[in-house]
C-alpha cells in the first residue's frame, strides 16, 4: 500500500518567534521537507531613502541608525563616508580612528548577536544569546559613554566624530578587550565543539563560492565559502591600510562555517581595536566649522562608498544636485541582498533547518525593508 | 571522543551558574535582612528593631531596595534642560531637528544676557513623543542654551502629555547630560550625583566667543 | 481485594481509621472504626477519594514549584535572577501564573473539532497523574503497590502521544500538525528503548513492583546499569519531550507546536500536564535507578526520595540550559541506530550475568551487593566501549579540511597591480 | 586599494566587443544604451580583461525628465570596480531597461526592489513583482512626483 501524501503550504510569520523582525515565509513542506520556499517582507519597510531626500546631510544620520539597529555604528560608518567623498571632506586623524574603533566595537556587537540568535534558533532555550548579549552589553555600555546613546548611536559626523571619547573611555575599553578573549573562549568551548551543534549545522544549506558571488552575497557569507574578500582588507577605507589583522576563512560554505566565520571574526576585531588605541593621537575629532559647517553643500555629483559591514558590504549611493539634502540616497543593504539565494540554500532541507539557516545569513530587518 | 562537547557545554553552564548574576533589577530589587540592613547602613538587629514591619518583610525576603544602573554623563535623556536667560529664539534647534518636533513662536523684543536684544519667546514646544533624542537640536545651539537631559522615566497615558511646553522646560529640574557639552566633562559632572546646574552662568559655554568676536558680530557687522 | 492493598501504609492508615473493625484492620492492628461492619465498600470509596484529592494535589503542588525552579534554574544559568517579584524569591509566581492563565478567555478555532479539541487536554492529564499512583514516595507511602508497576507506567505514559495528536489535529492548525506528527514520530520510537531498557532492571530483579525495584537496589542500579540508565533517561528526555528532543514545541521552528491555539485554563491543563510528566519521570528514574526512597538512616526516607526526585530533575534543566535540539531525522535515528543498539547490548550482557549468577530459581532471593558490584564492573567495562562506538556511528564527520588557511578556491586578486583602466 | 575603471577607458573597452552600445562616458561612468545593458553586462563578467563577477548594486536616480540606471559593477579577481549608468524612461512613460538577473542572480532583488520604488520596468526578470509593497498600491513612492497615497485605498486585506 502506498500513502497519498501532497505538500502543505505554511505561512511562517510575520508573527513568529525566529523571525529575526517582520518576515513571513511562505513554505511548502513536502512531509518535513522543504519543497518551495517564498521569503516575503516589506512589513518594516519606512521609506528611508524618501525621507533621506528630505532632510539636510548631517540629518541623515540619525536615519542611518535605524537602519540596521544592531550595527548602527557601521551604518553611520558608510554613510558618512559617502558624504565625505562627495564633498571631499579630508577627515581629522584621532576621529578617524575613534570611529574605527566604534565600527570594530559595533561589529563585536553584531556578530554577537548573529551567534546568540543562531544559537537560538538552534533551540538552546537562551542560555548561548544570554551570553552572547552580556558581551554586547558591555559594548552598549561603552557606546553609552561615548555618544550617550546604546542603539541609535549618530556618533559620526562628516570630518570625524561628534565629540572626543571622555577620559575613562580608553581604560573600560582596555579592560573590555582584555576580557573579552576569554569570553570568546568561553563561548567557543561551550558551542564549537558541541556535537549536536555540529550535526545540526553542518552540511545543511551549502553555499558555492561561484554561486554566491554571482549572487552578490558578501561578507561572513562569502568568507565561509572560502572566497577571500573582505573590503577591508581589499579596499581599505578609513585606515585601515594602517592596521594589520587575519581574515578568517572557513571552506564548506555551510551554516556552520557562517557561524565559525563569524565567531572568529570578533578576536580580529580585538587586535583592529588595540592597533586603533596604539597609534591614535591626540588632536581634533572633527574639522572646525568652518571648514564643515552643519549645513553641507556638496557640489553637483555622485558618489558610492562601500564599508565592510558586519552583514556585508554596505555602500551608500549619495546623488547631490547642490542643495542642501541628497537629491537620491540609495543604500546597498548587506541583510537585503544575501537573501537573494534563500530560495536555494533551502529547498530540500528539513524543516529545522529553516530557521537555523536564516538565522546563519544574519539578517536585520530594519536594513531589509529601510 | 564523542561527547566531549556535550559535557564541556555542560561545564560552561555551570561556571555561569555559580557565577554572580549580571542583571540588576530596576527600579529596585528583593532583599532580606542583611541586603535591607546594608542598605539602610545599619546592623541587621537595628533594622529589625528601628522598623519591624519592613523586619519582617526583608525576612521573607520581598523587603525592597531601589537599584539603578549606573548611567553615562553623556546619556542623551529626557526632560531637556534649558536656560531660558540664554535663549535668543534664534530657532536653530527647530531647523536642525530631524523630524521638526520642536516648535518656537517668538516676537522682537527679548533681552539676552549675553548678546544685548534678541527674541521674547512665546511658545517652545518639544514633542518627547516623537523625539528619537539624537541631540542635534543641542548640537546646533549656538548659546549653550538648550542641553540634552539625563532622564528616561517619562510615562504617560495620554500622548499629548509628552509634549514639553515652555513652563516645563522652564521649571524642570536642570540636570543636564554632558552630550555635546564639553565643558560639562572637564568639571567632571555627573548629572546621576543629584547635582543640580540652575544658573545658566554656571553651565558655561563650550565655544565662548571672545569680546573682538561679540563686537564684530554685533556691533561692526550690523553697520 | 484489601489484602494487597493495605499493604500501603498510607492507605491502611485512612482505609482503618474509616473502617478499622473490618477483617484486614484487625489483623493489621487496628481495632475500630467510623463505620460498621458491611460497609468496606463506602470506607474504599472514601479511601481512595481522599488518596487521589491528595495525589493530585501533591502532584500539582510538586509542578507549580517544579516551574518556578525550573524558571529560576534555568536563569541562574543564563546569569539572570528569574522570577523574584512575587513571594519570597518569586516562589507564587506560578501560582499568580496559574491563577492569571484561569481568568483568560477560553478560545476554540472556529474550525476546531470541538470534542476532540476540548477532550486532549483530558487524555493528556489523567495518565500522567495516574503515574503518581504506583511511585512509592517514602517507605509505604503509595497508592497502589502494583505488581505490574513498571509495565503500567510504560503503558500508560503512551497515552501522551495520542493527545498530542489529538491536540494538534483537533485545532485545525497546519503548524500544529507538524507537532502532531512528530510527537507520534517521537514516541513510538523512544517507547522501544524506553520498555527495553527496563528489561535490564527487570531480569536483575525480577519483579515489576515498583517496591520490589526498590528493594532490590542494595546497590543502585544507576552503577549496576550504566547503560540502561543512560537509555532510559534520554528515552524518557523524548517522551518528556524536553530539551534536546523537544522537537514537538520546538519554539525556533513551530512556536508552540500543539499548544497554539489553545488558551486560559485549556493551554494550563496541558501545560500542567507536560510538567507533571517531567515530575513523573523524575520519580521514576530515581526509583528504578537511584534506589528510590533508600538511603541512610537518620534522614527520613520521603527526604531521600524527593532529594534523589529534585537531582535528577536539576540534571534536566541543566541539560535544557544547555545543548540545542536536534533535528527530527536525528532524533530518530538516536532512537533506532543508538539507544535501540545501546539496549540490546545491556540486555545480552545482563542476560547472561544474570544467568552465570542465578541461583534463585529455588528461593527466589535478590542478588546480594556483592554479585551487584560484579555486574556493575561488568556493565561499565561494556559501558564506555559500546558508547564510543555507537557515537562514533553516529556522529557526523569533521571536516577535512577544518583550517583556518587562507587557501582559496575561488580567484581573487592577490597583490595590487594596475591594470590599464584605471584613472589616470 | 581598489581601483576604478576611469569612464574612457571602459567604454572603449566595450566598444572593442560591443559597438555602438555605449552613448557617453566621463572620467568615471560610462553611459549605455539602455537596451544593449545585458549584452554588454554579459561580456563584462565573462570577459578576461574584467572579470566583473560581483555586481554591488542596482539603483535607479530620478531626474524628472529620466530616469538613471545605476550599475556598480566590482571584480574580485581585478580588485576593480567600475560604474555603468543608462538613461531610460524620457519623458517619464515607463521605462524599460533588460533586466540583468541572468548575468547576475544577485539583481533579482534589487530590480525588484527598484521596480518597486521607481517603476523601472525590467524585461526578462523571472519573477517581476512587487517586493516591499504589495501588489495594486498606488504609484511608486520613491519617484519624485509621488504625493502621498489616498489611505483609504490600503487594502483591509494584504493581497499578497
Amino acid at each position: 500500500m502506498t500513502l497519498k501524501t501532497e505538500p502543505v503550504t505554511i505561512n511562517l510569520g510575520p508573527q513568529h518567534p525566529s523571525t529575526h523582525g517582520v518576515f513571513r515565509f511562505r513554505v511548502t513542506f513536502d512531509g518535513e521537507q522543504i519543497a518551495d520556499i517564498e521569503p516575503i517582507f516589506g512589513y518594516l519597510h519606512r521609506g528611508s531613502e524618501k525621507l533621506a531626500e528630505e532632510r539636510t546631510y548631517a540629518q541623515v544620520v540619525t536615519l542611518t541608525d535605524r537602519m540596521d539597529y544592531v550595527s548602527s555604528m557601521l551604518s553611520n560608518q558608510a554613510y558618512i563616508l559617502a558624504v565625505e567623498k562627495l564633498c571631499g571632506i579630508e577627515p581629522s586623524p584621532r576621529g578617524v580612528w575613534l570611529r574605527m574603533i566604534a565600527a570594530e566595537l559595533q561589529r563585536i556587537a553584531s556578530h554577537m548577536v548573529a551567534i546568540g540568535f543562531l544559537l537560538q534558533d538552534l533551540g538552546t532555550w537562551g542560555t548561548p544569546l544570554t551570553y552572547a548579549m552580556r558581551e554586547r552589553e558591555s559594548v552598549l555600555e561603552m557606546f553609552e559613554m561615548l555618544c550617550g546613546a546604546r542603539i541609535t548611536n549618530s556618533y559620526l559626523r562628516p570630518g570625524g566624530v561628534f565629540m572626543d571619547a571622555p577620559v575613562e573611555f580608553l581604560p573600560v575599553l582596555d579592560s573590555f578587550l582584555s576580557a573579552l578573549p576569554h569570553r570568546i573562549d568561553e563561548l567557543e568551548s561551550y558551542l564549537t565543539g558541541n556535537e549536536i551543534i555540529f550535526a545540526r549545522t553542518k552540511g545543511v544549506a551549502v553555499l558555492k563560492p561561484e554561486i554566491a558571488i554571482n549572487a552578490s552575497l558578501t561578507g561572513p557569507m562569502i568568507r565561509a565559502s572560502g572566497i577571500d574578500w573582505d573590503l577591508r582588507h581589499r579596499d581599505p577605507y578609513d585606515y585601515y591600510d594602517r592596521v594589520s589583522f587575519k581574515r578568517p576563512l572557513h571552506r564548506a560554505g555551510d551554516n556552520f562555517a557562517r557561524y565559525w566565520v563569524r565567531m572568529q571574526e570578533m578576536r580580529e576585531c580585538i587586535t583592529i581595536i588595540r592597533q586603533c588605541v596604539e597609534q591614535m593621537e591626540p588632536g581634533p575629532v572633527r574639522p572646525s566649522h568652518d571648514d564643515v559647517p552643519y549645513l553641507l553643500r556638496p557640489p553637483v555629483g555622485d558618489a558610492y562608498v562601500a564599508i565592510e559591514g558586519s552583514k556585508g558590504e554596505l555602500g551608500f549611493y549619495l546623488v547631490s544636485d547642490g542643495g542642501i539634502s541628497p537629491y537620491r540616497c540609495h543604500v546597498r543593504a548587506p541583510s537585503f541582498i544575501n537573501l537573494t539565494l534563500l530560495r536555494e540554500m533551502l529547498i530540500g532541507t528539513l524543516m529545522g533547518d529553516l530557521f537555523v539557516s536564516f538565522g546563519s545569513v544574519d539578517l536585520n530587518m530594519g536594513e531589509v525593508d529601510r | 571522543m564523542q561527547g566531549q562537547g556535550l559535557l564541556k557545554g555542560l561545564g560552561v553552564t555551570m561556571k555561569n551558574f555559580v557565577r554572580p548574576v549580571h542583571t540588576v533589577q530596576y527600579p529596585d530589587r528583593k532583599v532580606g535582612l542583611l541586603g535591607a540592613a546594608k542598605r539602610a547602613g545599619v546592623s541587621p538587629f537595628r533594622f529589625f528593631a528601628d522598623n519591624p514591619r519592613e523586619g519582617l518583610k526583608a525576612l521573607l525576603f520581598i523587603a525592597t531596595v531601589p537599584e539603578r544602573v549606573q548611567q553615562a554623563p553623556r546619556f542623551r535623556g529626557n526632560e531637556f534642560t534649558w536656560y531660558e536667560d540664554r535663549c535668543t529664539g534664534c530657532a536653530s534647534c527647530a531647523k536642525y531637528c530631524p523630524l521638526g518636533i520642536i516648535k518656537i513662536v517668538t516676537h522682537p523684543g527679548g533681552i539676552d544676557v549675553q548678546e544685548g536684544e534678541s527674541y521674547a519667546i512665546d511658545v517652545f514646544d518639544i514633542d518627547i513623543g516623537r523625539c528619537m533624542f539624537c541631540g542635534l537640536c543641542v548640537e546646533a545651539c549656538p548659546y549653550d542654551a538648550l542641553h540634552m537631559g539625563s532622564q528616561f522615566e517619562r510615562g504617560n497615558y495620554v500622548r499629548n502629555d509628552l509634549v514639553i511646553d515652555i513652563e516645563q522646560l522652564r521649571s524642570n529640574l536642570k540636570r543636564p547630560s554632558s552630550w555635546f557639552r564639553p565643558q560639562f566633562e572637564e568639571r567632571k559632572f555627573d548629572p546621576f550625583k543629584g547635582e543640580t546646574v540652575d544658573d545658566h552662568y554656571k553651565a558655561g559655554r563650550h565655544e565662548q566667543p571672545s569680546p573682538d568676536e561679540l563686537k564684530e558680530r554685533w556691533v561692526d557687522g550690523r553697520k | 481485594m484489601s489484602e494487597t492493598i493495605l499493604d500501603s501504609s498510607l492507605f491502611r492508615n485512612v482505609y482503618c481509621y474509616v473502617a478499622g473493625g473490618s477483617e484486614g484492620c484487625v489483623s493489621h492492628g487496628y481495632s475500630e472504626g467510623f463505620l460498621p461492619a458491611g460497609y468496606e465498600w463506602l470506607a474504599f470509596a472514601i479511601t481512595a477519594a481522599v488518596l487521589a484529592i491528595l495525589f493530585i494535589q501533591g502532584a500539582l503542588g510538586g509542578v507549580l514549584a517544579l516551574i518556578w525552579g525550573e524558571r529560576r534554574i534555568l536563569a541562574r544559568f543564563q546569569n539572570r535572577v528569574g522570577p523574584n517579584r512575587w513571594g519570597p524569591f518569586g516562589s507564587l509566581t506560578s501560582v499568580a501564573d496559574a491563577i492569571k492563565t484561569m481568568f483568560k478567555e477560553d478560545i476554540v478555532p472556529d474550525q476546531a473539532d470541538r470534542f476532540l479539541f476540548n477532550l486532549a487536554p483530558v487524555i493528556m492529564v489523567v495518565p500522567v497523574l495516574m503515574v503518581f499512583a504506583v511511585i512509592p514516595i517514602g517507605v509505604g507511602t503509595l497508592v497502589a503497590d502494583l505488581n505490574i508497576g513498571l509495565l503500567f507506567v510504560i503503558a500508560i505514559t503512551s497515552a501522551s502521544g495520542l493527545a498530542i495528536a489529538m491536540a494538534a489535529w483537533s485545532s485545525a492548525n497546519r503548524i500544529a500538525i507538524f507537532s502532531g506528527l512528530r510527537a507520534v514520530a517521537l514516541l513510538v520510537s523512544y517507547e522501544i528503548p524506553m520498555a527495553l531498557s527496563l528489561l535490564g532492571v527487570l531480569m536483575i530483579t525480577g519483579t515489576l513492583s515498583m517496591t520490589g525495584t526498590i528493594e532490590a537496589q542494595d546497590v543502585p542500579f544507576i552503577i549496576v546499569q550504566p547503560l540502561g540508565f543512560l537509555v532510559f533517561f534520554l528515552a524518557a528526555l523524548a517522551e518528556m519531550s524536553r530539551t534536546p528532543f523537544d522537537l514537538t514545541e520546538a519554539e525556533s521552528e513551530l512556536a508552540a507546536g500543539h499548544l497554539n491555539d489553545y488558551s486560559s485554563m485549556k493551554f494550563g491543563v496541558l501545560f500542567l500536564a507536560e510538567w507533571a510528566a517531567t515530575v513523573a519521570g523524575a520519580m521514576i528514574i530515581a526509583t528504578v535507578f537511584l534506589s528510590g526512597w533508600r538511603g541512610f538512616s537518620p534522614i527520613p526516607s520521603h527526604i531521600w526520595f524527593v532529594g534523589k526526585v529534585v537531582a535528577v530533575i536539576f540534571l534536566i534543566i541543566w541539560i535544557r540550559a544547555t545543548w540545542p535540539r536536534l533535528r527530527i531525522d536525528q532524533v530518530l535515528s538516536l532512537a533506532w541506530k543508538g539507544l535501540f543498539e545501546l539496549t540490546m547490548i545491556n540486555l545480552i550482557v545482563t542476560a547472561i550475568l544474570t544467568a552465570a549468577m542465578a541461583d534463585r530459581e529455588a528461593d527466589g532471593s535478590l542478588f546480594s551487593a556483592g554479585e551487584l558490584w560484579i555486574m556493575a564492573a561488568v556493565n561499565w567495562a561494556v559501558f564506555f566501549p559500546s558508547v564510543y562506538l555507537i557515537g562514533k556511528l553516529l556522529a557526523s564527520k569533521p571536516y577535512e579540511d577544518d583550517s583556518s588557511e587562507p587557501q582559496e578556491l575561488y580567484p581573487v586578486a592577490t597583490e595590487e597591480k594596475a591594470f590599464e583602466g584605471a584613472a589616470d | 586599494m581598489t581601483q576604478s575603471w576611469s569612464g574612457e577607458k571602459l567604454a572603449q573597452a566595450i566598444e572593442a566587443f560591443a559597438a555602438g552600445a555605449t552613448v557617453t562616458s566621463n572620467a568615471t561612468d560610462v553611459w549605455l544604451e539602455p537596451s544593449r545593458i545585458r549584452e554588454v553586462c554579459q561580456g563584462l563578467r565573462d570577459r578576461p580583461e574584467f572579470k566583473f563577477d560581483l555586481l554591488s548594486g542596482v539603483t535607479v536616480v530620478d531626474y524628472i525628465d529620466h530616469f538613471e540606471m545605476v550599475y556598480h559593477l566590482t571584480s574580485l579577481p581585478m580588485n576593480a570596480r567600475a560604474v555603468i549608468k543608462a538613461k531610460c524612461g524620457w519623458g517619464r512613460e515607463e521605462p524599460t531597461v533588460p533586466s540583468v538577473t541572468p548575468v547576475w542572480r544577485g539583481a533579482e532583488l534589487q530590480e525588484r526592489e527598484v521596480w518597486d520604488l521607481m517603476g523601472v520596468r525590467f524585461e526578462g526578470h523571472p519573477n517581476h513583482k512587487r517586493i516591499v509593497l504589495w501588489e495594486g498600491f498606488p504609484g511608486h513612492p520613491l519617484r519624485k512626483d509621488f504625493a502621498t497615497y489616498d489611505q483609504s485605498l490600503v487594502p483591509v486585506e494584504n493581497a499578497n
